[in-house]
């Protein structure tokens, strides 16, 4: 039998869609040109980045001219806080955000702290929301950004954007949301959603690598991050990544127009693994908000049992998931997310995330419910923290 | 990431459960870092006669531990104290250096052990 | 007859080298991993961003774990220079550079005058050299770091980077050097040039766009520019762009490998377009150096005509030139580098960039040669800087 | 980047050259910011009669340049000071923002030949 290869780990990347990628490969091959240049070859390019940059605007109901592209997800992130932070000094130091942001925005935070930044991490509840009270009462009058992410990339949780974006209006304070999860996931509309700032992904939503995108909403006081040649109208400099850039609209696009399909397609795989997994397996615990969720975004805690073992032993049987597990990063804390939600560090590090994705069907799901009772039986079995009793019956 | 070695005794590991009337009894680690490594031991003239291991805890920790205790079993308890961290990586064909600390919890573990039977043998 | 295409841009972009993209395609397709993921996926691409990691590392001459993988050229020049400049602010915070670096330093550097760094911008002579002696001079006992380019984007001159290597070790202050447009056209060894930093690009040797190179000598003090998700060691956040990193890789070894080839064909092709040049035209300057230039750049001066008439001119017969025009870049200045050899504004803005590569042949020279003096006669006949004696003679 | 009339205009460029006993001369720009207008006048019964053009810069300096004295030939001298550069840009179809300069160029430089030729009749 031909080994099997299931990929549930859409939320760590997502392959290239093949019209992405057909999209992509002119700019790979023959239309090589670098967009600054004004001959043929760079016009041709120009024009390209131009398109893309279009798509992208409809996709967030934003201006062309508020479309910024980096080399990442995290670039953008970085961005968006370290630049609003630094051209707004003089205005005040304080910057607030919440305890389970993605890395990309929490030691960017840690960074600025060191460079005299003042900075609030919110607590979440046990499902991983942001009250937005808790934003408003942050607020003080030295404060210059609120950055909430969209959705958690670990345990899918949907934060309030639009009311917190409400508060940050009426405060008068820059709001940025990292929506790389959510983007493909969650309808996106900057005015909608009162944002100042907004931060996207390329590889995410089955776009390349190397590429994200900031918005920007007109007349918002940022510094440059990247200096250089004057790209991106002087925002940020770099020969542009054309095939990628154009990758990134084409993505945009298709997440867009899709998104309603995939969405429910989503909802039903996860519900299916969700259900399953409760079914089958007795003490897990789903993590994130039971509906306020990322459609893709299925995380459990299995207790008594560590997530890098879980990981290995379902790659072993072709299934490719990921956890929040310390082991994994070979640090020791387990996901910062995971304790900010109350989870005690043995459970925490028992945690396994799937999150599907288009190339998911419901045959990968009951291949994964089939495989996944007896691994977990089997690493309980090795564990100390697991007694069997007599009964049969489970006991801790 | 692991080489064959660990990945067989992840997969297979030796010696896995408890022994109910264990002559010592050993238990290293913290489920906050991750790993939580129990060994009983059964000792007869001195000689490791059976040894079996429970661990919470990543593929290398459970490598580690299974490594381990095909090592000291059938050995004098003097020899199974001179194991040392560096003969279990060296064992299992080397691991990640994030993972060293796995190869560390199966040291102490044994030890661990042998003092509980030298201290139970003590009274 | 069908329109020729002729690309004499290389030094703004080149096309991606089939061998390359051939490596590349699979990280864009099937083998989509995250290289941070554990699981098969994500094991496969660690596997490839491991040996795209080694072959750089061969090719500069150094360990592969000095290597780090960036954006872009300009994001490894930002990073060289304000992550030494803000790790060693209590050492120091004067910065040695030249005149003629490229935008990418030069704005990095403007930006930490306005945090409060000094920094010296070093002359060069009239062939774009920098003087050793000035370098030394400069150095105070404030002096953190000196960035000197390798070779020049618009006008090739090659910088004594060997020796100024020397000084920087003899004096203990760091050594940055900007070799984007060195690479692949001359020999690059980090332990024998004496360089602490060095910067690759990817597009401009038969790369692919959107991914370039820091080399960080161990033990250098740098700060991160980038944070987030710990990728690159903790020093480089962002989920790792796989294809280009496995395309930057192959480029750099087809680079060092086909290095004393290249550099020949080059080198004939540059005389012989340059030898033409001087023959049929009159009134031309060749910008650089005549020898200690790079082997695929040729500079020159038109008097009496505006560099973006020319190009579109060129363009408008198939020929992909760039120009030192400020018309191009849409500022008023034209080439800052221009400026420091020495030239005036209306020469200046009169230069013209042809900078070849693989793809170039003798018959493209040819057809430069054949269509560029009628382009410069014309626009000088509409030029009022231009009088045409009635002996048909030319004079000013 | 240029649209269709202005690459026309820079191709074929109108009312190119000098006008050896122009009635008006005006040279404006500076080889500074890389462009130099000048424009040769004749000037009949307050029309002009002929007009040409030497300009050094870019591609829309020069099509700016060309469209301008299209635009002013047979005009009265009061109808080509009326001209404005948006008249220039408009005739062109527009031109890129950075690039817009350029037709305030041709504005000032059929200014500066009419004032050129006010002051030479005026003497
Ligand atoms: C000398 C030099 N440094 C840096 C860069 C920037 O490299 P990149 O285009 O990869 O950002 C370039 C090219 O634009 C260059 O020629
Ligand atoms: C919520 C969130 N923000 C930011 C990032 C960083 O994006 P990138 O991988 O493009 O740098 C990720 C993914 O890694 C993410 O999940």
């Amino acid at each position: 039998m031909e080994k099997r290869r299931i990929y549930v780990d859409n939320s760590a990347t997502t392959p290239i869609h093949p019209q992405v990628l057909e999209e992509m490969m002119p700019y790979l091959t023959e239309s090589y040109g670098n967009p600054s240049s004004i001959h043929f070859f760079g016009r041709e390019a120009r024009k390209a980045m131009d398109k893309a940059r279009e798509r992208v605007a409809l996709g967030l109901g934003a201006k062309t001219e508020e479309i910024y592209f980096t080399g990442s997800g995290t670039e953008a992130d970085n961005w968006a806080v370290k630049g609003v932070a630094f051209a707004n000094k003089k205005k005040g130091n304080h910057i607030i955000t919440t305890k389970i942001e993605h890395h990309a925005i929490l030691h960017t935070c840690e960074y600025l702290e060191k460079q005299g930044f003042d900075v609030t991490y919110l607590d979440v509840d046990e499902y991983g929301l942001v009250n937005p009270d808790d934003v408003e009462n942050a607020i003080n009058d030295r404060t210059i950004l609120i950055s909430v992410m969209f959705a958690n990339n670990e345990i899918g949780t949907i934060q309030p954007i639009e009311e917190i974006g409400k508060i940050a209006k009426k405060r008068a304070v820059y709001f940025h949301t990292d929506a790389v999860q959510a983007m493909g996931n969650v309808d996106i509309n900057v005015d909608k959603l009162g944002v100042d700032l907004l931060s996207i992904s390329g590889h995410k939503i089955m776009g390349p690598k190397g590429i994200g995108a900031l918005y920007v909403r007109k007349g918002t006081r940022i510094d440059n991050l990247i200096h250089g040649g004057a790209q991106e109208r002087k925002r940020r400099s770099g020969t542009e990544n054309v095939a990628a850039v154009v990758g990134m609209g084409k993505a945009v696009q298709l997440a867009v127009e899709n998104l309603d399909q995939h969405v429910r397609k989503m909802t039903s795989l996860r519900d299916a693994l969700i259900d399953g997994i409760k079914e089958r397996i007795p003490h897990v615990r789903l993590n994130g908000h039971p509906s306020q969720r990322l459609a893709n975004n299925v995380n459990f805690s299995f207790e008594f049992v560590e997530g890098e073992a879980l990981l290995l032993s379902l790659d072993m049987e072709g299934i490719a998931a990921s956890s929040g597990s310390a082991c994994t990063s070979g640090s020791l804390d387990p996901s910062h997310v995971l304790l900010a939600i109350g989870l005690s560090h043995e459970t925490a590090h028992g945690s396994l995330r799937m999150s599907l994705g288009e190339i998911n069907t419901r045959e990968d799901i009951d291949y994964i419910l089939d495989k996944l009772p007896a691994i977990v039986e089997k690493l309980r079995a090795l564990s100390p923290l697991f007694k069997q009793c007599e009964g049969g019956k489970v006991s801790v | 990431m692991y080489n064959e070695t660990v990945m067989e005794h992840f997969t297979n590991p030796r010696n896995v459960g408890e022994i109910e009337d264990a002559d010592g009894v050993g238990e290293v680690g913290s489920p906050q870092c991750g790993d939580i490594m129990k060994i009983f031991l059964k000792v007869e003239d001195n000689i490791i006669k059976d040894i079996k291991f429970k661990t919470f805890g990543c593929a290398s920790a459970i490598a580690s531990s299974s490594i381990m205790t095909e090592m000291v079993k059938g050995r004098t308890i003097e020899e199974a104290l001179a194991l040392t961290n560096k003969d279990v990586v060296d064992a299992l064909g080397g691991l990640p250096p994030a993972k060293v600390h796995c190869s560390v919890l199966a040291e102490q573990a044994i030890r661990a052990a042998i003092e509980d039977y030298r201290a139970k043998r003590g009274k």
